[in-house]
């Protein structure tokens, strides 16, 4: 039974190295697999969808480049999404690092994809501010003390698409891509529970669990990690046809996705296999468990009682 | 009066903020809604006593000449020139007046050169990290564990477009069981409740230990004794 | 500045990172030390520049700031900003040894109001509404009356499971008999949770990588 | 577990008389605090005559919050009977807390082996309720660790965190009698970025390869990068979050984890202080509330969707008003 043993005990490194391998090749091959909208994220659609034309679409980009390969594809959808549709976009984050997620919207995928659309008409960067979820409570009690001017200093009354907010609740929905804190939660807390604007966003894989609660009443739909944004892409493509060959990169990046989680299942099947395998040698010495086995907090709960 | 008065603001300022939260007018709400400004502005002060520490331990090694004194200096220049690239702007297009991160000031070269690669590479670590924990934690040693692990794989192909191949014979009658919507219904249902149960008793040890500090029944944060 | 040049230094950092997944070594501790000290002075400029002079400065003193606030102009002082600034300062007699008791005047402040900042907020959000929203009916039925099995289940799972979960934490009575058996299934639900999460969350770390990938792969494209 | 109380002078008046008049004295000083400060709230809800049409947009009580306002008041009316009733010597039980049984085992272990022991308060700031338990705890593992001799090591990403720390751990090492060997320089400020915080605290993991590894507090991305590094030397792991989208990579990572509002019982758990033990006993009298008023709700509810009675839904409204 020493076959079992070594499996059971394999050096982390040769782990890493299959994991390296899994991103990098698909990387390389680009295979596309498709996918369809679940209700969760078909509900953000359809809400964005629905709304009357011109309506005013608050945006806030909450998370900074560590997270963009998850977030980005997400802002390129909506973005994309919701100028197709004509609404008005106003772009914000919570994030100091925002500014230049945000920049990477305004700069490169407007004027490429949308040139008819103008700034301070269609769109609007009200830029970043501080003050964590305590700035979405300053802007729902007082929308202007915060936010009195666009982020290069345009007062807000000399830019039409701004001209007439005056409270937040004059958009007509809040999104938020969501990194952490402040994110989603908080505007879901501030803005949404207190002044009854929709909430609606994308979250990376971390923090999307922790707002599944909140879902549906308080948060009309969520993405969750590249798979969200996966998914609101094939939702985008299957009514705009005409986007099926611009670069959906949730949609390219799903490849290593599929082999790695692939591989980890395979990984844990087979850490499984050789335990079982083992275990029978393994019980008549119990007693030389060593640190490496360590079960983790599985064994915890047992241990708990 | 070295204990007395920090516990007297504390009880002050916890109320108003308290109060602030109900009253909708006043000093108590403008209170409530810039503490965390004033924080913020309180955490710059801060840095004063982060950076000097920070000093002192790097030139103390260095001068002790202790292992790996070198990477030290490392430290210390980074320190130091990032520092007078910040807070003088330098080269940034539209000078002291600039947007701190404008494009091409050194500061933003800083940040997109070497900050930014270093915090997403240590970040991605995380890929690698998930694939070995999981390869040891989900052994089904236990029930607790066998359903950690149940869970994990079951989420895992789900969420991916082969879960959706590998059950695609199913049924229609069975389609509840398909991996994706079993992953969905996994994530909506129990891992809402799990996440509930937790939130609730977080908010319960929250509210109780605000409580205790606002009271002042709370006080080892300011130091035992006198 | 130019665009090779960070490209490389991009490069080289990730490297010199991804170098610690073998073991330990200089160009890790090389990169580990320069990213702490760049780190902490870039924080600070920003802390400085985005927090101190705009919120602090701007608002005491408008006029002198015109020149690098651009709204501060014409405007008026704001006193309520005198509390921030009184309390950053006594945090700062932490470097007498002789005053340094008074920083405990700010520590108060700070923590006394996150007390009293954080005692509603998740009564609010994370006690009511989250005991709000599991009072659901455990049977439903569709608009003509009849009975649907999988949306029932789901709702007596939704309810059972907070409950069992919220058994587990009790801390004041042991956990035996009936309620020792509540708080297993408690753990068994709160077993699902993180298995589920950690799932869900392999995802994530995946596009981190992918992402530090491609950038390696951009620097290698300018080579070859 | 070694209580460091200050030893009170030998006179000789009954033990069982200075009890009693402690927590006489004690419950004075919870309820003077407490109607103060419930009166200063009420009394400043009621400083405007518009309250009587609180509803009316002109009033300066936000008529929106009145549950949490009631809810608020019956929850931590609840937690301060329980404290004035635990410093009436009423005794109080405590369920056991995987994890911190091996705190003490831990440290002996270290201790032994001539190794330091890691300690992580996590991300957050001192604005954050977890990092205060998390300080709490620091102050009895410091206690602990005064007793045996071992090295304490404690990198944080706030200085702020770090100035509280250092008060706490000296604190601890004076009342344990070993003011001596608190060394300040242990505790020190790393950097504000979190992930060159996480690579710091990688790079003392490994190499001062501690014995044991505690991860008390707020934690984010970084919990994983801490935790698999510190398995891989084989340290004792004892982690504790409140951010519940950490626990399930210190549940698979550590040995034992603080799960949720265990991290904040934990430090009643340590000193079984009477006061901190009847806040906890109070804290499940909301857990109490929060069952009761679910089961309730449900069932409520589910009367309603089978019989879709108008009667049964006037009346779940007035039941369950608190949280409508």
């Amino acid at each position: 039974m020493r076959i079992p043993e070594s499996i059971l005990q394999i050096d982390r490194r040769i782990i890493f190295l299959l994991i390296g391998a899994a991103v990098c090749i698909p990387l390389l091959l680009k295979p596309r697999f498709q996918d369809s909208p679940t209700p969760i994220v078909q509900s953000i659609f359809d809400t964005v969808e629905r709304l009357p034309a011109g309506s005013r679409v608050f945006l806030s980009f909450d998370y900074g480049p560590d997270t963009a390969p998850e977030l980005d594809p997400m802002a390129k959808a909506l973005v994309r999404h919701a100028m197709t549709r004509d609404h008005e976009v106003s772009f914000f984050t919570l994030f100091p690092e925002g500014v230049g997620q945000i920049k990477k919207i305004t700069d490169n995928l407007l004027p490429v994809e949308f040139p008819e659309k103008t700034y301070g008409r269609d769109f609007v960067n009200l830029g970043y501010k501080a003050g964590l979820g305590g700035a979405i409570n300053t802007m729902v009690v007082n929308f202007r003390t915060l936010v009195n001017a666009d982020a290069e200093g345009t007062p807000l009354d000399n830019l039409p698409i701004t001209a007439d907010v005056d409270e937040m609740v004059d958009y007509a929905i809040i999104l938020s891509l969501t990194a952490g804190d402040p994110g989603l939660k908080e505007w879901i807390q501030f803005a949404g529970d207190i002044a009854g604007i929709p909430v609606m966003g994308g979250g990376t894989a971390v923090v999307a669990p922790e707002l599944y609660p909140y879902y549906p009443q308080q948060l009309i739909g969520l993405m969750g990690g590249l798979k969200g944004a996966s998914e609101y892409e094939s939702a985008l493509v299957d009514r705009y046809p005409a986007y099926r060959n611009a670069t959906m990169e949730a949609t390219m990046r799903m490849g290593p996705q599929v082999v790695t989680h692939v591989l980890i299942v395979l990984l844990v099947l087979l850490g499984n296999l050789a335990y079982f395998l083992g275990r029978s040698s393994r019980s008549s010495q119990a007693g030389r468990a060593g640190r490496a086995g360590r079960a983790g907090q599985a064994d915890q709960a047992d241990r708990r009682h | 009066m070295r204990r007395r008065i920090p516990l007297i603001i504390t009880f002050i300022i916890g109320v108003v903020l308290v109060t602030g939260y109900f009253v909708t007018r006043g000093p108590f709400n403008t209170l409530y809604e810039s503490f965390s400004d004033y924080f913020a502005i309180i955490t710059v002060f801060a840095f004063i006593l982060g950076g000097g520490s920070l000093l002192k331990i790097h030139l103390k090694r260095v001068s002790n000449r202790s292992t790996d004194w070198p990477y030290s200096l490392v430290t210390l220049a980074g320190f130091a020139i990032t520092l007078v690239i910040g807070l003088f702007k330098v080269g940034n297009p539209a000078g002291m007046g600039g947007e701190i991160l404008a494009g091409g000031s050194w500061l933003r070269f800083v940040f997109d050169g070497v900050y930014n690669p270093l915090s997403a590479t240590m970040f991605s670590l995380l890929a690698f990290f998930v694939a070995s924990a999981s390869y040891r934690a989900f052994r089904a040693r236990t029930k607790e564990a066998t359903i950690l692990l149940s869970a994990a794989m079951v989420i895992l192909l789900g969420r991916t477009p082969v879960g959706a191949w590998l059950t695609a014979w199913m049924p229609e009658s069975l389609g509840f069981l398909e991996l994706p919507n079993l992953a969905n219904w996994i994530m909506a249902w129990p891992n809402t409740a799990g996440q509930r149960a937790i939130m609730i008793g977080i908010a319960l040890g929250v509210i109780a230990t605000s409580l205790r500090i606002i009271l002042g029944i709370e006080r080892n944060y300011l130091g035992r004794g006198e | 500045m130019d665009v090779t040049l960070q490209l490389w230094i991009d490069a080289a950092l990730t490297l010199m990172i991804l170098s610690f997944l073998y073991r330990d070594n200089p160009f890790y501790k090389f990169a580990e030390h320069l990213f702490v000290g760049v780190s902490a002075a870039y924080l600070m400029a920003i802390g400085f520049w985005d927090h101190l002079v705009p919120n602090l400065l701007g608002k005491l003193f408008p006029s002198l700031m015109s020149g690098v606030v651009p709204g501060a102009v014409g405007r008026s002082p704001d006193y309520y900003y005198i509390i921030p600034a009184v309390f950053g300062l006594l945090l700062l007699t932490r470097l007498v040894d002789r005053w340094a008791w008074l920083s405990r005047w700010a520590l108060a402040f700070i923590v006394g109001g996150s007390a009293g900042f954080n005692l509603p907020r998740f009564l609010d959000s994370d006690f009511i509404i989250q005991v709000q929203s599991t009072m659901i009916p455990l049977v439903v039925l569709d608009q003509s009356g009849n009975l649907l099995w999988g949306a029932s289940f789901s709702h007596i799972v939704l309810v059972l499971g907070v409950i069992c979960g919220l058994v587990y934490f009790f801390f004041s009575v042991e956990h035996k008999g009936v309620l020792g058996q509540v708080s297993r299934v408690g753990i068994w639900v709160l077993m699902v949770t993180f298995g589920a999460a950690f799932g869900y969350t392999v995802m994530a770390r995946i596009s981190l990588l992918t992402g530090r990938m491609e950038a390696l792969g951009a620097w290698l494209a300018t080579i070859f | 577990m070694p209580l460091h109380r200050t030893t009170s002078n030998p006179r000789t008046v009954s033990p069982s008389i200075v009890r009693l008049r402690a927590a006489l004295a004690y419950t004075a000083f919870a309820l003077t605090r407490a109607v103060l400060a419930y009166t200063a709230i009420i009394f400043t809800l009621q400083a405007d005559p518009i309250l009587a049409q609180a509803a009316s947009e002109s009033g300066w009580f936000n008529a929106d919050r009145t549950q949490a306002l009631v809810l608020g008041v019956i929850l931590t009316g609840a937690i301060l009977l329980y404290v004035v009733l635990a410093a009436s010597g009423r005794p109080l039980f405590i369920r056991k807390i995987a994890g911190l049984e091996t705190v003490e085992e831990a440290v002996g272990r270290a201790t032994e082996m001539g190794k330091p022991i890691l300690y992580v308060p996590g991300l957050n700031d001192m604005d954050e309720v977890q990092t205060i338990a998390s300080m709490n705890l620091l102050g009895h593992l410091a206690t602990i660790i005064a007793g045996y001799d071992s090295r304490l090591h404690v990198p944080v990403r706030k200085s702020l965190v770090m100035s509280v720390a250092r008060e706490t751990v000296q604190q601890s090492y004076l009342s344990a009698g070993r003011p001596d060997a608190y060394q300040e320089d242990d505790i020190h400020y790393v950097s504000d970025a979190q992930f060159a915080y996480a690579a710091a605290v990688d790079g003392i993991i490994v190499r001062e390869r501690p014995a044991a590894c505690f991860y008390l507090g707020g934690f984010y991305a970084e919990s994983l990068i801490l935790a698999e590094t510190g398995n891989s030397i084989g340290a004792i792991q004892i982690a504790g979050t409140a951010r519940p989208p950490q626990l399930p990579f210190f549940v698979a990572a550590c040995d034992y984890t603080l799960i949720g509002e265990e991290l904040f019982a934990a430090s009643a758990y340590l000193s079984k202080e009477p006061r901190m033990l009847g806040s906890l006993k109070g804290q499940d009298a909301g857990k109490g509330i929060a069952i009761v008023f679910i089961l309730a709700g449900s069932a409520l509810a589910t009367l309603e969707s089978i019989t879709g009675s108008e009667t049964v839904r006037e009346v779940s409204e007035i039941v369950l008003w608190l949280f409508r």
